[in-house]
């Protein structure tokens, strides 16, 4: 975890940016890399959420 | 004494000699003066003094206070009578005159010569003596119960099984025989032990022979389970004894359980009452001695059968609940077991659902709420930017078409002012311009005459000298 | 006499004793030792039933 | 019945198991246990029973 | 007791841990390992069941 | 952003250019000039939202 | 520039020409002069400003 960003990290991350664009404190110039970041960010918390979702539904198969 | 009498003789000392005989004419005769006629007396009959023989009877009669004699006095009753008197009593009372009876009496008072003084009894009123005896048997139940020894043979214990009897009877009555016959008949006979006290049961004799008895039992008294009185075959007759209040008395008081069976009467006796049962006859009694001998077995029979049955009845119902609850021990193990495996497939299922629900709530948020979020605010500011940018190219369009119209206005101005000052424009109104030496004359004063003038008209020029001048 | 013959009293203890185990108020602790003297009682009570004169004397001789 | 627990406290015992078991007073790690006691008990209860009986059948048999 | 968690403290530890799904107050990061322990849980509680199970039924059938 | 103004520069300049021609402190010899600019740097400012518009358009088409 | 003169230059040449010719400071002799270069001035601009009006009117029209 000190290595990778956790997902709750990402997550909060990609809140900030959503946050400074809704607050318009973000320069245009600016507004495409972090567009850019967050939907980066986006696509790296779906997969950690995708493996997340196959592991725990792995678990849950075994289990029932 | 009178001096009447036949017999009389004189002494030459004075005194009167009389014979005897003399004597009692003369008591005689002063008696029949003295108690002329026929009295009604009470009395109680101390002895009646009945001669079989003769058939007459020479009552003793006394009268008791506070049971002391404070009067006594021989009667007669001559046999004729006394039959008539004893039917009368028989028919009335049940009972034949006896010893001990309260009477009233219709009597001569007279003196005998031979027997002195006589009270012949004529008649004797047997409604008073079954009065009296009403009242004695009264008197009797009130001394007793003033004694508070009513009861005291009542409550004696009367033993379940009477084995050991002390009988008061006559071995020659059909009341003994009919005792022993209902007892022969038990199947306890052998258990039970008479001892006979033979007795009078009736008559003038019963009291004291009853009481005799008594108190030979008394001796030995611990060696039985209690008295029984057997009178039977007696009739109705002579049962007044029992009204007797010292007989009561010793019945009441005595240390076991006394009961009678002295026949039928048209009242019940004191003895009867104080007694601790009356079962009225000798066969009722033995019938009462041996069903206290059956109840005793039925009721040993009938516990001998509950305790077979319950005792063998009590422990299949244990076995039968050792059974019950071996099985709810079955029934409630493998239910709980049940109920646990089916919580603990609850639980994983809800596992299951809420951790689905979870990452599909987090997949929604992150793959349509931020996106949309990010979208939205994207869009806001791009509104924003565009707005500025529309604001700005709008200024600039107003403010440059603004610049180029003032400046050809300004121009056009321009032009309009040159044009107004081109004298060509004034030449052509019909002005014209005069130059002296080339230059515009102004003022007059500027000229002298015979300068030569030019005059510049719009279509041409002219020279002119001046000739004069004038001042205004 | 005012006291009461050994049989009485026995057979009052035997009926009570039916009694208890009718009424299950017996436990099945002390079932047999309660059988075994209603057993006692019983035999008892029989002999004093059908003891002949002289034996009851004989009875009577030593319970005094 | 210091030593010996008699058979009504034995009963008394039985039926406590068995109603712990049933208001799940018991845990499932005692569970297994308590059954075990409960069946002892059940056990020693009939060895009792029978005892008892062969003891009540020789007296009453005795008795006749 | 004191090496080997109980049924009960396992069953309290897996209803924890739902609860802690349940408020959200988990993590995606941890969600599979939260969620592979409670499965690990309801394993272990199920081979307990099992044994308490099958040794109930071995008393039960001893004693019938 | 060394080499090419940004937006926010461009905004800037416009803004200046719009400022100067309102203040009338410019000379009908720049005003083409200065015309020109400005639009020019309208053009570029809007391209720049355009393109970002689209990016962010593209980011969120790939990610619904 | 250097070798055209700007629209300025030439509308301050042209007032200066007007003022000289309301002055009266002109002669006669010049003042035709000068009048013509007035009017030649006023040619220049207006054709300068012709211009200068359809380029910005262009570039507008093509901004919008």
């Amino acid at each position: 975890m000190s290595k990778k960003a956790t997902y709750e990290e990402q997550i909060v991350e990609l809140e900030n940016i959503i946050r400074e664009i809704e607050d318009e404190s973000i320069s245009v110039d600016e507004l495409a890399a972090k567009v850019k970041r967050a939907a980066e960010l986006i696509r790296k918390c779906q997969s950690v959420l995708q493996a997340t979702s196959k592991e725990v539904d792995d678990i849950l198969k075994d289990m029932l | 004494m009178t001096s009447t009498s036949a017999a009389q003789n004189k002494q030459g000392d004075g005194r009167k000699i009389f014979p005897l005989s003399k004597l009692t004419e003369s008591i005689s005769v002063q008696m029949d003066k003295s108690f002329p006629g026929e009295y009604w007396i009470t009395a109680e009959v101390n002895k009646l003094n009945y001669y079989p023989h003769s058939g007459n009877c020479h009552p003793a009669l006394v009268e008791k206070s506070e049971g002391r004699i404070i009067a006594e006095l021989k009667a007669f009753i001559q046999s004729g009578r006394y039959r008539e008197i004893q039917n009368k009593f028989t028919s009335t009372l049940g009972n034949s005159l006896s010893d001990g009876m309260q009477i009233l009496f219709k009597c001569k008072v007279g003196f005998h010569s031979l027997y002195g003084l006589t009270l012949n009894i004529i008649d004797i009123e047997p409604a008073y003596t079954l009065g009296e005896m009403a009242r004695m048997r009264l008197e009797a139940l009130k001394k007793l119960k003033a004694e508070g020894i009513l009861d005291t043979n009542k409550s004696v214990h009367l033993p379940l099984l009477l084995r050991r009897i002390a009988v008061i009877s006559v071995e020659t009555s059909k009341g003994w025989r009919d005792f022993n016959s209902v007892l022969d008949a038990c199947p306890f006979r052998n258990s039970i032990k008479l001892t006979l006290y033979p007795a009078l049961l009736q008559g003038d004799q019963a009291v004291s022979s009853i009481l005799g008895a008594l108190e030979n039992i008394h001796i030995d008294h611990h060696q039985y389970d209690c008295v029984a009185i057997l009178r039977g075959g007696g009739g109705e007759t002579g049962l007044d004894c029992y009204d007797n209040y010292k007989l009561a008395k010793a019945v009441c008081l005595f240390p076991l359980p006394v009961l009678t069976g002295i026949g039928h009467a048209t009242n019940l006796t004191v003895v009867e009452q104080v007694a601790y049962g009356n079962l009225i006859t000798p066969t009722a009694l033995g019938r009462f001695v041996t069903d206290r001998f059956d109840a005793f077995a039925e009721r040993l029979m009938a516990a001998t059968r509950s305790l077979k049955n319950l005792s063998r009845g009590l422990l299949p119902l244990q076995v039968h609940k050792l059974e019950l609850y071996k099985n709810s021990l079955a029934k409630v193990g493998q239910q709980r077991v049940r109920k646990s495996r089916e919580l603990l497939l609850n639980t994983s299922r809800r596992v299951e659902v809420i951790v689905k629900s979870l990452l599909e709530q987090t997949t929604a948020s992150l793959s349509y709420q931020l996106p949309a979020r990010l979208g939205e605010a994207y869009r806001r500011l791009a509104i924003a930017q565009t707005a500025i940018l529309d604001k700005s190219a709008n200024r600039l369009t107003a403010q440059a078409t603004a610049i180029c119209r003032e400046r050809i206005h300004r121009l056009a101005f321009l032009a309009e002012k040159v044009r107004l000052l081109d004298p060509a424009h004034t030449l052509k109104r019909g002005y014209s311009i005069t130059l002296n030496n080339g230059k515009p004359v102004k003022s007059v004063n500027d000229l002298i005459p015979g300068d030569t003038l030019e005059t510049i008209f719009a279509e041409g020029k002219t020279t002119s000298t001046v000739n004069t001048i004038k001042h205004e």
